[in-house]
């Protein structure tokens, strides 16, 4: 076995078996054979469209200043599957929302889902992207200057903020807890979640986001990708806690294989 | 409105007014307090003493301006102790503004005439490499397949410290300090799990808890926590500077921000309290 | 096959192929490929740090010429730094070594980039006593450990009662320790499977929805 | 004294001027934010063209012409803008991220995956009572949070199993306010760099 690395074995058998897991994942989600879990933060997203439309005030979706071309790409994307479901609930119930923009990547394709939620709902004639959908600015302290300026001016009821989000995630929270509105934030970026966790009514913390995305967007490969996480996950729980059993009774046989 | 209410909602320039003048006092007045070193700064500390003289450190500066006011000072104390250890220095950039830090630093460091180190053969920097990741399996790969020439032209061949590092089996350790999540874990991938190489690491406070997983299972040897972390290192160090001055400043503001933290949830519960 | 997307689909394949091999198995072609490879990735991502440029100049080129907008000079202004910096780093000839250009960017990069983002210190005051609320039981654990971190990262309690140290560096211990590693296990895995799905062309938001 | 150096005062005055933001956002901030971006902008472009001289242009001046073909790709990232040949950045684009995904997942499946596993199955059992419990808190934190995280499998958030994921939630919070707390540390960390700046280069009223 000289061609191989040695001591790298398990992590390249782990590696293999995770393509054959992911192909064989989004097959099975396309054959309907997966079905994820409704994240209560779905829920909490109907609530906060209901009380809008009580108290007769705007909703607002945030999706962040993510890009298609970066890392964060999926968070993003994530974000635009939960506008969708968003601007349905608004079409439907009668909510007027607000989904500001800081990409002009993303602009297009939000403008795209949104005016689609709205005419399957039948109301396109009730939107006006230049005003729903503005683009407020690229770069941060502008965007959140901008977003701030708005909250104040149209003081939504709600406010959705799932994507990517950087230093600004706290104003936004802050602001938007100040003039009362009901909040859900979610987001892969681990550094911001505490500030959204404190303030908002109902968090997505991490993987939560990427779940409730493939969850509302029914998209096969988005679904297929979090069952073959799942597996390993399993896996890395069933290890886990075997071989913690295991050692503590002097057997590390686990550890060890996985240390190979 | 009620006490409460009003206690509940302080004006946002009172609170900023006030921490602006909690940050003054004890600049003007530092108070000198005595500091607990954490364990993660005096594993590094201890980890970088047990090196034999002569070892070769390959350091990345991974912050720019942004970072310098927190891991700046720790940078200083870490190449304090690495130069008076006399071990040697190959230093890189995968930050941008990484090479512009590199000068500051020296500044305070001073290795020629505080410890009679020569460039090129006890400390050499390569400048600023693109690429992030890729930079460093490079560097750590085949360092001079990539580059031929130090930060100002040098030709490598002509500095005995660089020419004599080939590749990551040259380098006895591999430390960097970070703002960035990405770069922090490049080096384990990189240097730890390709080249098995030790690792101690520097980050901003915030990104501590999401990269302690990698000191926990022993891929990184040592964790420097910011800007707590470079007070440590120059305690450690015996080289007092401006993280130390700074631990005396977040004594007050750090407590004047407690203090409104208390205000806000006493409020908070009494008005709910008295709303029932 | 359609050049336009074939084409980079395969590159990307083969590219991060090689890399997995170079890492899994020890055949020197391999390796020696993936060493040109890394070479010229670092060239690739220098001429990618230009982009930011262009795109600067197409927004506020626009403002400059057309003047509608207040802040047209602004925009002006945001240019002329831009090729100040250019023009002092590459005038010399020494690029980031010449004390000309460290004489700009101390005075101005310099500045701005320490200020800009730890200016949110203020808010972060601010920001602390409204959001740091006992507001519910999910709000009340984050503000538990929150405030005995505070408590313990400031020297002045510490230094009186030591004890208040020995908690953070127990909840740094074995609460960040547990929760974050399983989090680090979900975050790897979900790199991973990404990865392998951009590998094999099934996620393509990198080439643009055009 | 006050110092004289012109270069302390573009300094501090930009200091000043990016603080205000906290304050109010205003046309003082708007300027500094504006240098800030073109400033950034153009060292970008600095550094971009030294490491194009450094690592491409000096092995093409030692005869390996085949790095003609990575000038070619550089220049194809411009054809973005094109209306037409925009397509052609796609092929060095392509190139840059089949080598930062393969250079990061090859080694994150070990670092961040069979390595903390590995950990994970170590002894419950410590030399100290403190030490044990520290061991199984640990290990709860870990088996918690993973079970919080998964989303196909109904069984997980049901009955007694359903304590495994709520208890690794409130794990998870627990150690977010943890990064909270540091996160706070974090800023003022930064800007007091700062106000030392201020104090000691400009105002000169410290040492």
């Amino acid at each position: 076995m000289a061609i191989l690395t040695p001591n790298r074995l398990v992590p390249l058998a782990a590696f293999i078996l995770a393509w054959v897991a992911t192909y064989m994942a989004i097959q099975m989600g396309k054959q309907g054979k997966i079905k994820i879990r409704r994240i209560p933060g779905l829920d909490a997203i109907e609530e906060i469209v209901g009380r809008s439309v009580e108290m007769g005030r705007p909703v607002f979706d945030i999706i962040g200043m993510g890009v298609f071309t970066d890392i964060y790409a999926t968070q993003t994307i994530a974000g635009l599957s939960i506008l969708s479901y968003v601007s349905t609930l608004c079409a439907r119930l009668g909510a007027k929302l607000y989904a500001p923009q800081a990409s002009v990547d993303v602009l297009p394709v939000a403008a795209e889902i949104v005016s689609e939620s709205y005419r399957m709902e039948g109301k396109l004639e009730e939107l006006d992207v230049e005003e729903q959908l503005p683009y407020l600015s690229g770069t941060q302290f502008a965007w959140a200057s901008g977003i701030i300026g708005m909250a104040a001016r149209l003081r939504p009821a709600g406010n959705i903020m799932i994507g990517p989000f950087w230093a600004e995630s706290m104003m936004f929270a802050e602001t938007f807890d100040r003039i009362g509105a009901m909040q859900i934030g979610g987001t892969a970026r681990m550094y911001q979640i505490p500030f959204f966790a404190a303030l908002c009514d109902y968090v997505l913390i991490g993987e939560e986001m990427f779940a409730a995305g493939a969850y509302v967007s029914g998209d096969p490969q988005q679904i297929g990708s979090i069952a073959a996480q799942d597996w390993y996950k399993l896996a890395a729980l069933a290890l886990g806690i075997l071989g913690a059993l295991l050692a503590t009774a002097g057997v590390t046989i686990i550890g060890d294989l996985l240390r190979m | 409105m009620s006490i409460w209410e009003k206690l509940m909602s302080i004006p946002r320039e009172v609170i900023m007014a006030l921490v602006f003048i909690a940050i003054l006092i004890p600049a003007l007045n530092p108070l000198g307090l005595p500091l607990m070193t954490g364990s993660m700064s005096q594993a590094w500390y201890d980890t970088v003493d047990s090196l034999p003289a002569d070892s070769i450190v390959l350091f990345d500066i991974g912050y720019g301006s942004g970072g310098y006011p927190s891991l700046g000072p720790g940078n200083i104390a870490a190449f304090h102790q690495m130069f008076e250890n006399d071990l040697r220095i190959v230093i890189m950039a995968t930050a941008l503004e990484g090479s512009m830090m590199y000068p500051l630093i020296m500044a305070g460091v001073k290795p020629e005439s505080n410890y009679g180190a020569v460039y090129g053969e006890d400390y050499v920097f390569l400048g600023y490499i693109a690429g992030g990741q890729t930079a460093m399996a490079g560097v750590l790969g085949d360092l001079h397949a990539l580059a031929s020439t130090d930060y100002q032209g040098t030709s490598l061949s002509s500095l005995p410290l660089a020419a004599e590092v080939g590749g990551a089996e040259d380098f006895d350790i591999v430390a960097y300090m970070t703002t960035a999540g990405g770069t922090a874990e490049g080096w384990v991938y990189q240097a730890y799990s390709q080249y098995d190489r030790p690792i101690l690491g520097g980050c901003l406070s915030m990104m501590t808890t999401s990269i302690k997983p990698y000191y926990d299972s022993g891929q990184m040897l040592g964790l420097m926590d910011g800007i707590k972390g470079a007070a440590d290192l120059e305690f450690l160090t015996g080289h007092a500077g401006d993280a130390i001055i700074s631990s005396d400043i977040l004594s007050f503001t750090q407590t004047l921000v407690l203090i409104f933290i208390l205000i806000g949830n006493v409020a908070f519960w009494m008005q709910k309290g008295g709303g029932k | 096959m359609d050049y336009r997307r074939d084409i980079p689909l395969a590159i990307t394949f083969l590219v991060g192929i090689i890399a997995v091999l170079d890492y899994y198995t020890t055949l020197e072609a391999v390796t020696n490929t993936f060493t040109v490879i890394k070479n010229w990735g670092v060239v690739l991502q220098a001429f990618a740090l230009g982009l930011g440029a262009v795109n600067l100049f197409r927004v506020h080129g626009k403002r400059v010429s057309e003047r509608t907008r207040e802040d047209w000079m602004f925009s002006g202004w945001l240019l002329l730094m831009l090729v100040l910096f250019v023009v002092v780093g590459l005038g010399t000839g020494q690029y980031d070594a010449s004390t000309s250009y460290q004489w700009i960017y101390n005075s101005l990069y310099l500045p701005l980039g320490a200020t800009m983002y730890s200016s949110l210190a203020f808010y972060m005051a601010y920001g602390s006593y409204k959001v740091l609320r006992a507001r519910n039981f999910e709000a009340a654990l984050l503000f538990i450990t929150a405030v005995l971190v505070i408590i313990g990262n400031t020297p002045i309690f510490p230094a009186t009662f030591p004890v208040f140290f020995n908690i953070r560096e127990w909840i740094f211990g074995p609460i960040v320790s547990g929760a974050y590693r399983g989090i680090r296990i979900g975050v790897g895995i979900g790199a991973v499977v990404l990865g392998i799905k951009t590998l094999v062309g099934l996620e393509t938001g990198y080439l643009g929805r055009r | 004294m006050v110092s004289m150096d012109p270069q302390i005062w573009i300094a501090a005055f930009l200091t000043l001027a990016a603080t205000s933001y906290a304050f109010r956002d205003n046309k003082a901030f708007k300027f500094a934010e504006n240098t800030f971006i073109g400033v950034a902008a153009g060292h970008q472009i600095v550094m971009g063209i030294k490491n194009i001289r450094d690592y491409g242009w000096s092995h093409l001046m030692q005869g390996e012409m085949i790095y003609i073909v990575v000038f070619l790709l550089g220049v194809m990232l411009y054809a973005r803008y094109h209306k037409e040949y925009y397509w052609l950045y796609r092929y060095p684009i392509a190139f840059l991220v089949g080598n930062g995904v393969g250079i990061s997942i090859r080694a994150g499946i070990h670092s961040d995956f069979t390595l903390q596993i590995a950990e994970t199955a170590s002894p419950l059992l410590a030399s100290t009572a403190m030490g044990t419990i520290n061991n199984i808190i640990t290990f709860v934190g870990v088996i918690t949070a993973l079970s919080h995280f998964i989303f196909t499998y109904e069984g997980m958030h049901k009955d007694t199993l359903g304590w495994g994921p709520k208890i690794g939630r409130w794990m998870i919070l627990l150690a977010l306010g943890a990064s909270f707390g540091n996160t706070v540390m974090t800023r003022f960390g930064m800007y007091q760099g700062r106000v030392i700046f201020l104090l000691r280069e400009w105002l000169q009223i410290i040492a």
